[in-house]
Formats: C-alpha cells, structure tokens, sequence
C-alpha cells in the first residue's frame, strides 16, 4: 500500500491533487463527472468583494498545445458566495478541502473577502490571487514586491487560516517573491497562474479574445510551470502548488519531484474531466512502480543544483 | 463509427454512444474531443448538436469543417475513438399541440434533423425550412426526409436548388404558402445574422422564437464562464447550461 | 502582384522571413535544404568573444508542443567566426540579410565582440541577445534596467550598424525594456528569445536536460511572443522582429498585425526545413487572398485597444 | 508504406523515399517526423537508422517503442504520410578485404540489417552478432536471414534463444568459435553501456571498433548543436554530423 496522504496546512490532503481556480467552477458543476471527494480537494473561483460581470466573449480560445481565457473574474461577490456557493461546498466535501481564491483591486478589497469570510464554514484558507491587475497603482500586486508585502502582511492579521499566495510567472527572478511572502507570514505558494497572451483572428484583423489579451494555460505551459515550481520551492521553505499544464500523473511527478507539496489540474479538466482522478491514479501506479512509499519521499526529490539566476 | 461525407465540406459522423443517445433532448449538444494525451486541434473539446440518435444507442453529428478541429473531425476513420461528453445544456421546448416551424441555416440544420423526426412522430405539425449558400452545400433533401419523415424546404442563396433567397423569406411564406400560421412556435438555428433578423421579427410580431446559439466554449458543463453571450439585462448567460437554446426575447440582439 | 518588400534598417528585405539565432547555425549548414537567398535572412548562432564548449547533454528534447534547449552558447568565438564562418555567408548570400546575434558575459564582452566585427563584411548588423546571465553581476542585461541601458548605449558608440536588442519575455512589462533600448539608441529589438523550463525525467528523478533547466520554444509560446510582440511595439518606435512558434504565414501574420515589421522562424526549421519558405509563401498567399497590396499596410494594422498594463 | 510488428514493441517500417534509397550509406540514418502542423510527440522528428533499401526506392527503419514519438511512429497505417529528412550523418568504414564483425545490441541491430546485406555481397566477410534481453524482443532470425544473406548468431541475456548472455560475449568466441581473427573491423550499435565495454576492450586489445551512439537530436544537419557526445579530446562531437558513427577512440569513455 502506497501512502499518498500528506500533513499540509495544519490539515490532512488525502491526495496532491486539488482542482485549480477558474476550472471548476465552485465544484457543484462538476460533482457528476468528478469524484470530488476523493481528491485533495479544489480552489474556488476568485472570490471578490463585489460582483463582477466579467469580460465580452469570445473569452476562451485554444492555442498550441493550450488555450488562452479572459473570462475577467467573473463571480457573484462575496455575499452571494457565502450564501449560495459555500453551502454546497460544506455539505458535499468532507475530505476534499476547499481553498477560496480571492481578489481585489486595492488590499483593502483583498482585506474584505478574507475578513468576510473567515467566520463561515466550509473551507480550509485562501489562495490569494496577485496576478490581478492592481486599478489605483497601474501596477499588480504580483509583480511589486512592496505591495506584496504589504498586502500579505495585512492579510495575515485578518485571519488564522491558511493564507497560500499565487504567483505570475512573469517575473524575473520568482525566488524573490517566494521570500517576499514567506517573510509577510503566508503558509504556502501557488505556482503558476497563466501566461499574458494574445491570439489574432488574422482574417478579420482582431484579437480573437474579447478582452484583447489573455491568459495562456495548458500542457504548453508545463515545462514553465514546473521551473518556476522548482525556483520557487528552493527559494523558501513554504510548501509549494505546483499548477501548469498537468494532464498526468508523470507530470504532476514532474512538479512534485520539483518541489511541490500539491499539485493543481486546471485546463485538463476542460478536455476530460476524469483527468484529475486519473493524476491521482497515475501518482499512486508510480510509487506502486517504484516502490516507493509515501510521497512525501518525492516532494523536491530531484537531483539537481539550484536555479543559475540569483 | 460511421463517417459519410455528405456534402461540400460537410460529414454526417454516427458514434457508439448509447447513454447520450438515451438521455438526449432536442437540442442539446454534445463535447466531443479527443482525451489529454492529444494536443493538435481540437485540443479543447468542440460542441457539436446532436444531429439524430437511435435505439441501438447511436448518436449522429452533423460536422461541417470551419477550422483545423473540425477538419480533425471529419477526418475520423472507423475504429478512431472519440471522446464524448453530453448530452448538455437547455432543449428546445415545444408548446403541446402548437405548430412547430424550424429554421435551419447551414449546419444549424443538425439539432432540427434530430428533433423533427421524433417531434413528427410525438404528433407534432413540423415544418422544416433550411437554407445554405448553394446547392453543394447542402444537406440531401432525401436524406433528411429518410430520417425526419418528410423533406425540407430548401433556400439557396444563390438559387442553385431549391427557392432562391435567404431561409428567413421562407418564415414569409415567400415561394410557398404562409407558415406563420396557427400560433406556432419558431425555432432557429443558425448564423448569427439570421437569428438576429428573426428575434427582430418576433419582437415586432409577437411570435414565440427560440434560438439556439452559438459561442467558443472550454468545459461545456458551466465552470469555465468561457461560453457567454449578452442577455437582455445586460447579464451574460452561459450558452453551455444557460442555453444553447434561448428564448430569443432573454437576449440582447444589439449587432 | 503583392508587394513584400519593405525598407527597415536603411535596407531592402526581400521577405519579412528570416532564421532565428541559433536554429540555423551559421547558414550553410542549412544550404541545400533551405534557399537562403530567397528569404529575408538568417541570424547566426551566438558569438562570443571566446569561443564557448557549450553545456552538456542532453541540449534538447521535446516538450508539448514544443522543445526546450540549453546548448550553453556553444560557438566558435569572435576570431573563428570571422575566418571561418563569415566568408561563406558573404559569398552566398547575395539578397538576403545576415544579422550577428552576440553574446557576452559583460558589457566589455558584447563591445569587443562588436568592435572586432564591425571592420568586416558579410553582415548587415547585430542582435544583441540580453538574456544571457551576466556572470559578474549575477544578474541579466534583460531584466537590469540600467545594465541595460548602460549596454546599449556603449554598442552604440562602437558601430553605425544597425542594433537589435534580442528582449527576453519573463519580465512583468516588456514595454519598459523597448523604451529603454530605443532610448539608448538602438535600431530595433527582436521579441522574444526562450522561456525559462524545467523537464523532469520521473524515472531517474533528474532533469533531462543536461543543464538542469532551458529555453522553452515552438508552437507552444506563440500566443506569449504576440502579445510580447504587441506589447514592444505599441510601447516604442523601433521596428520590431517577431519571433516564437512560427510555423505558417498565418502566425507570422500574427506577429505582423501585432506590429513587427520581419519575423523569425526558429523551432519550426528542425520539424521541417522547408518551414521558412512556407511561411514566405503563405504570407504571399495572404496578400493575394485578401487583395492587400504591400505587407507595410499590415505592421501593426491590428484593431485593439493597447495593453492593460502601464 | 509497410508496417509490421516483428518483436516485443518492435516494428518493421517500410517507406517511400527513392532519393533516401538511393543515396543511403551503411550506418546513416533518416530523421523521420510529421511536420510542422503535428504537435503531438513526435514534434520534434526523430533519428532512426536506415535499415534497409530497395531497388523501387524503398527504406526500411526497425523502430522500436520507447516513448510517445516511437509509439507514434509504432502505429503509423498504411496511407498516412511522413516526412523523412536524409540520408544523415557520417557512415560505417569498411577496411577492404578485411572481415567485419557487427556486433548489434537491441534495435542497434538497424544498421546492420542493411550492411550485413549489401556488404556480403560486395564480397565481405560479414559476422552479426546480435544480442537481446529475452526471445520475445529477437527480430526474426529467418527474416535477418533473408535481409542479409545470412542468420545472425543471436544471444539473448536470459537465454531464452540462442546463446544465454550478452552479445559482448560474443567477440570473446564464447559460445561460438572465435570471432577476432584476420585483422578486423568491429562496428558496433547498441546501449551506451555495450558500447563502452567494446571500447574499452578495443583500446586494451587493440582491434579496430567504429561505433554507432545515440542522442536528443533537433535538425539532424548540425545547426542546432544539440546532439553532442564528448570527444576524447575533451571537445564536443555532433552526433548528427560527425557522428552517429564514430571511431571508438575519438570518443571519451569515461563513465
Ligand atoms: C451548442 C453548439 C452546437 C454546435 N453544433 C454544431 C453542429 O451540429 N455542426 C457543426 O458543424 N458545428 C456546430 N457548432 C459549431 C462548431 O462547434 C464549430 O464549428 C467548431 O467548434 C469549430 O472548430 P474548429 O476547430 O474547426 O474551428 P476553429 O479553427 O477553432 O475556429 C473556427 C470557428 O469555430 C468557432 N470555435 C472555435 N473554437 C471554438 C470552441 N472552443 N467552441 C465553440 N466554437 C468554437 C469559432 O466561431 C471560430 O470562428 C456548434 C457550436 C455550438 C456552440
Ligand atoms: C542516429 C540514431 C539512430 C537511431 N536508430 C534507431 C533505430 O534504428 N531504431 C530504433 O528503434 N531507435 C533508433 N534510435 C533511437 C530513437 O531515435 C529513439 O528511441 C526515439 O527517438 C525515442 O523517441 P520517443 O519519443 O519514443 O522517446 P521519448 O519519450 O522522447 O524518450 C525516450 C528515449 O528516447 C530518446 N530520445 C528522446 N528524444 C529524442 C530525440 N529528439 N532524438 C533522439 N533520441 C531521443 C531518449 O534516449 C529518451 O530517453 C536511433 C537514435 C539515433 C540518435
Ligand atoms: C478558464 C480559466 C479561468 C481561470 N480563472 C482563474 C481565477 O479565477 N483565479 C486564479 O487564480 N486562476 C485562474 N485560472 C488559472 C488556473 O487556476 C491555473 O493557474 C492555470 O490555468 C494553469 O493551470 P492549467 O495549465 O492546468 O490550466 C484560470 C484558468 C482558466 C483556464
Ligand atoms: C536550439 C536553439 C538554440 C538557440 N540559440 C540561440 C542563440 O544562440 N541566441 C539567441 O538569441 N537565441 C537563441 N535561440 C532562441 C531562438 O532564436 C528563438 O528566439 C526562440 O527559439 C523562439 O523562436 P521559435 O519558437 O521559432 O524557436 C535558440 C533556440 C533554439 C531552439
Ligand atoms: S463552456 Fe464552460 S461555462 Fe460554458
Ligand atoms: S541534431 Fe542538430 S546539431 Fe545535431
């Protein structure tokens, strides 16, 4: 018997593979075709203060290998979540976990979603969301390591749950902002949010996206994904999510050998959504293989000397 | 798996799907892709309305080729396996006893060919009327009367087969006698233009439309939010769980 | 007749197709399968001041939709390249342009790279590839906004020949690093060079690539090198090279609505050598198709509002 | 375009390519792939020996199942299309009038089909030594026979057929009569732990060893500088251009 329970969190997974933020909607959509709680769990979709109606279509489209998406956080708001998601998510799960992805457009509106929902029931903690374009500053949280900081730090006073901060990918050198959150008191990195593209419609002259540009996903981000999953896992001593084109369990060992605690299958579920369980069956055949364990013996188990950049 | 070229860029598919063909309605669709481990076009699994179904658990589709994953489609061999999710989304709703006038334009003709047939057979009064470009383009007529009971009335565009015109003339009467009779319920499906100009219509002459529409979608079962389209109240609906079908009076019809 | 001429450099193109650094050696390896002097051009493979033995295998493999590569720079050095790789270039190619992509592990390195050079004949001018760590500084020319500027500017006391900044794209806003280039006095850039990844073998719990982590390229970054593209053009005056996943004229047009005026093909040469001329031909047959007349009314003739970011 | 399974996740592919028929030396090999428009593995086209040619112009390649790329090629269908780039890379050397001992390790065994052949009939003495983990992966004795004039000695590690061992025994005579007579020419192609064992041998014994390596490989024309193995002389060999054959003692060994 392998052994694929890990202690995360303050909490036990009973699988690395939770499903990521904007792919499962908030897990009722999917309760037919995936087996939800028998996975480690899933990410809401961003959460924010208000509601938010989100971008024109077309918003998705597909790209080599992967897809592109502006669906513009498009949620019903915070008291709507509380009162028509949350419920579901309470009364359907008892061993998956939940994480409520949050957004905002200043730290305040962050601060609001994290102290409005701290005393409900029916989750575990709160992956924060960074890569979201910051209005008043011009700027994004994920890519300013001062409002990082400060964002996560006045987070951290708001709440005891476990606060996981996802990172872009567009960064130089993610190790710094791996530390950056570690040192404002987060309990973990999510790794990667998608990649800024933009697909033309050369026939009509246009983006084919509604929005303009928009966010690369997929198994063509993988490679990307699992760097950064590895630069940042070195980086810090946070346990890491590793997310980016997962669609096996030989890629989700990929992230895991790199470094992560946990993995995300996010894109995949739109092309088969058996695929989440069929990660968490290809990562149980593999230790079955190798003989291996636990997976915990896995988790940055890969040789090899640290990132050359600083 | 059947795959039958069946006119200009056009193949009708049958696959083994017996628990889509059992729980289909009319107008519903399905996803159909081809697993993870496949990453050409069509990566994301495509929508495609079921077409017809059968007792022994078949489920036909309509293809016509737009782009590289359609192409892949039609491109399918016996023995090829598919992957189908569905079936999905809001049906066609008929209202018991009243007439039924369907408007196919182009491939828009699929769920109709699906829905005729049995709506014929539940008692329904069907008319068929279905437009394309140009004669190669279109669907034989024998064909559709084989399996929806009784042949369509076709349009071109450039009058190569059947009247000359837009489908929409048809909804007229124009080159046959009046359709628009009895209280009947329109369905529509079609390019876009064409179900604008019929949501206009039924604004102005108060007759039932429900339009089946079309969008690019990622999950087919809601999460994804990749699907909407405007609705009247200038919320957006998911075309997947929302629609396909509409009423044509829940959207907004501004170009 | 469809006109793609264009004028850029203060020299006529032919064709907007050239070959990216790196995927072409020094051109005459490619000569009996690709006809040279029908296209736009070529970019030779990195030359450093010293020759360079490059890093240890496995250099490549393949990735979805794509490849990862760490060669490590492997080249011949200034002194070789001059003697035994410039001659034949100049001799062979006649009407399409040679661009000397260069290296160096300083500012000193890339200026005495270029000042041996500019004495020479056979090449137009240089692409200057930033994304190559700078060994003393533990930093990058490409993602130091100074360094960079300070590089620039030292090239372009060296030469009156044309530079071309090569921009890495892990940087939270590219347009940042075009007004800097065009502000210290370069000609163009080249947008964009490799993403950062890891590919793990599961198995051997070790990278596959010999160097621990590479450069991601193909099909699989082409939405990423648009926007990129987009986004470096919209934010300078500089003509702009399009580079990433090209494989049809429909993605060059892609890169050229976006606004880059010459376009690369890199990846695409090894599925199939004869890529480059497709693309030169599927551009033709996109200006016949659409009646466009000259392929200058199509640089940057996208309809889209700019970049969200500042 | 043939394709037939002949061992263990082992195919014999025949295709059409008279100018790679026509031009192929012993030990050269063909990068064989899809196109730019096929993005599942294999992307990136993948080397393989030339194993064979005819006179109509036909190319054999023994392909063996290794990963997504191999199994593509594994399950090509009579029909579909390639797209081969070769004949690549520097060939075997034969010493005339000297004998030749092939000694083949697994799907090493490509090359040699076709030397073994053509060699025999230019009047060399050819010996195939040719080594397998077990019975079920051995490519057909006969059909080596009728390929190269002569059935191979074959040695299988857990003597499921013919001689139990490794095929590194063979050149020792064990099993067989001594096989390192007459000054000759060793070439080899196999695992890189076969090889390195010959190599170190051929440098304590002193016989003439080509060997045949393997690596990643992207152009197969030595503009990618992808495919290197290190020299002997502490610089870098292209697989593709200075290689894939080599004299074992320009190579470094060194584990
Ligand atoms: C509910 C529904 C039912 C449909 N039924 C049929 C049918 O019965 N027969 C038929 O021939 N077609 C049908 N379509 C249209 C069909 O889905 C598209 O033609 C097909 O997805 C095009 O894919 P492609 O790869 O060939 O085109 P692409 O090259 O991807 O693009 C060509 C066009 O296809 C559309 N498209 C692209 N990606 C998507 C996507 N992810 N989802 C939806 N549309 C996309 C766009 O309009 C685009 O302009 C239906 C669409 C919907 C939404
Ligand atoms: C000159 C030469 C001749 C060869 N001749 C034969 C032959 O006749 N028959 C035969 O069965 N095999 C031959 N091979 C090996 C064959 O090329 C590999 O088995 C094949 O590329 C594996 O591809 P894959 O996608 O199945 O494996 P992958 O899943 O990609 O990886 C499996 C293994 O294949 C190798 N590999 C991966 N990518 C590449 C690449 N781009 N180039 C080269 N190797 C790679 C690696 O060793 C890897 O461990 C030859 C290799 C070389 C270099
Ligand atoms: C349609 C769609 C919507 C997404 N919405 C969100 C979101 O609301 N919040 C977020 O943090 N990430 C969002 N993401 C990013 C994913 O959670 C994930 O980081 C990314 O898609 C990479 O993983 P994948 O390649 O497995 O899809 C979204 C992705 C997609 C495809
Ligand atoms: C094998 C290989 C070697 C490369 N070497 C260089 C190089 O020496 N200098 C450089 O600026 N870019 C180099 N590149 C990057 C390419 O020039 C190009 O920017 C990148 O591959 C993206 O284009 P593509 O997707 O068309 O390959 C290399 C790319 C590959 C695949
Ligand atoms: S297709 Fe995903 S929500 Fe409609
Ligand atoms: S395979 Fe490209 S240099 Fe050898």
């Amino acid at each position: 018997m392998v052994e694929l329970r890990q202690s995360v969190f303050g909490v036990e997974f009973q699988s690395p593979v939770l499903l990521a933020s904007g792919t499962c909607g908030y897990g009722r959509e999917y309760a037919e075709l995936i087996p939800l709680d028998e996975i480690g769990g899933l990410v809401t979709k961003a959460v924010s203060v208000e509601p938010r109606v989100g971008n024109p279509p077309h918003r998705i489209a597909e790209t080599p290998g992967g897809m592109i998406n502006a669906i513009g956080l498009e949620n019903v708001g915070l008291r709507r979540f509380i009162g028509e998601k949350l419920p579901w998510l309470r009364e359907n799960l008892r061993r998956a976990h939940v994480l409520v992805n949050v957004v905002g457009r200043s730290a305040e509106e962050y601060a609001a979603v994290v102290a409005g929902l701290d005393g409900e029931e029916g989750f575990l903690g709160y992956e924060i969301n960074v890569s979201c374009p910051n209005v008043e500053g011009g700027t994004m949280f994920g890519t300013d390591e001062s409002a990082l900081a400060e964002l996560v730090g006045r987070l951290r006073r708001e709440t005891e749950r476990p606060i996981i901060v996802k990172l872009t990918p567009n960064v130089p050198d993610i190790g710094i902002y791996a530390r950056i959150c570690e040192e404002s008191g987060a309990d973990g990195l999510s790794t990667i949010n998608t990649f800024p593209g933009l697909l033309v419609d050369v026939d009509r002259r246009r983006p084919v996206i509604g929005n303009v540009s928009g966010g690369v996903s997929g198994p063509a981000i993988l490679p990307m994904g699992v760097y950064l999953t590895w630069h940042a896992a070195l980086s810090c001593s946070l346990p890491v999510i590793g997310i980016g084109g997962i669609r096996s369990g030989e890629d989700a060992l990929q992230y895991i050998l790199a470094g992560a605690t946990l993995v995300q299958v996010g894109t995949a579920l739109f092309v088969d959504p058996s695929a989440a369980k069929a990660v968490h069956e290809g990562i149980v055949a593999y230790l079955d293989r190798t003989g291996t364990g636990t997976i915990g013996e896995l988790v940055g188990a890969l040789e090899a000397r640290g990132p050359v950049l600083a | 798996m059947k795959v039958q070229h069946v006119a200009e860029a056009t193949w009708w598919l049958e696959l083994e799907s017996p628990d889509i063909a059992r729980r289909a309605e009319w107008g519903q669709f399905v996803m159909i892709g081809f697993g993870v481990d496949h990453l050409d076009p069509p990566f994301l699994p495509r929508p495609f309305s079921v077409g017809w179904r059968s007792e022994e658990g078949r489920v036909g589709l309509l293809v016509r080729v737009f782009g590289a994953g359609s192409r892949r489609l039609a491109s399918l061999r016996v023995g090829d396996r598919a992957l189908l999710l569905g079936p999905l989304g809001r049906p066609f709703h008929l209202a018991p006893g009243k007439p039924v006038i369907c408007v196919a334009g182009g491939v828009g003709l699929a769920p109709f060919l699906f829905l005729a047939g049995e709506a014929r057979r539940d008692g329904y009064d069907v008319r068929l009327l279905y437009g394309e470009g140009s004669a190669d383009r279109v669907f034989d007529p024998a064909l559709i009367e084989r399996l929806t009971g009784e042949a369509p009335v076709v349009w071109t565009e450039d009058g190569s087969l059947g009247h000359p015109g837009r489908v929409t003339d048809g909804v007229d009467g124009a080159g046959d006698q009046a359709v628009l009779v009895g209280d009947p319920t329109v369905l529509a499906c079609g390019p876009a233009a064409m179900l604008r100009a019929l949501a206009g219509r039924s604004a102005r002459e108060g007759f039932r439309l429900q339009v089946s529409v079309e969008e690019h979608m990622g999950c087919g079962v809601g999460t994804c939010q990749g699907c909407v389209v405007p609705g009247a109240d200038s919320r957006w609906r998911k075309a997947c769980t929302e629609g396909p079908v509409f009423d044509a009076s829940e959207l907004a019809w501004s170009s």
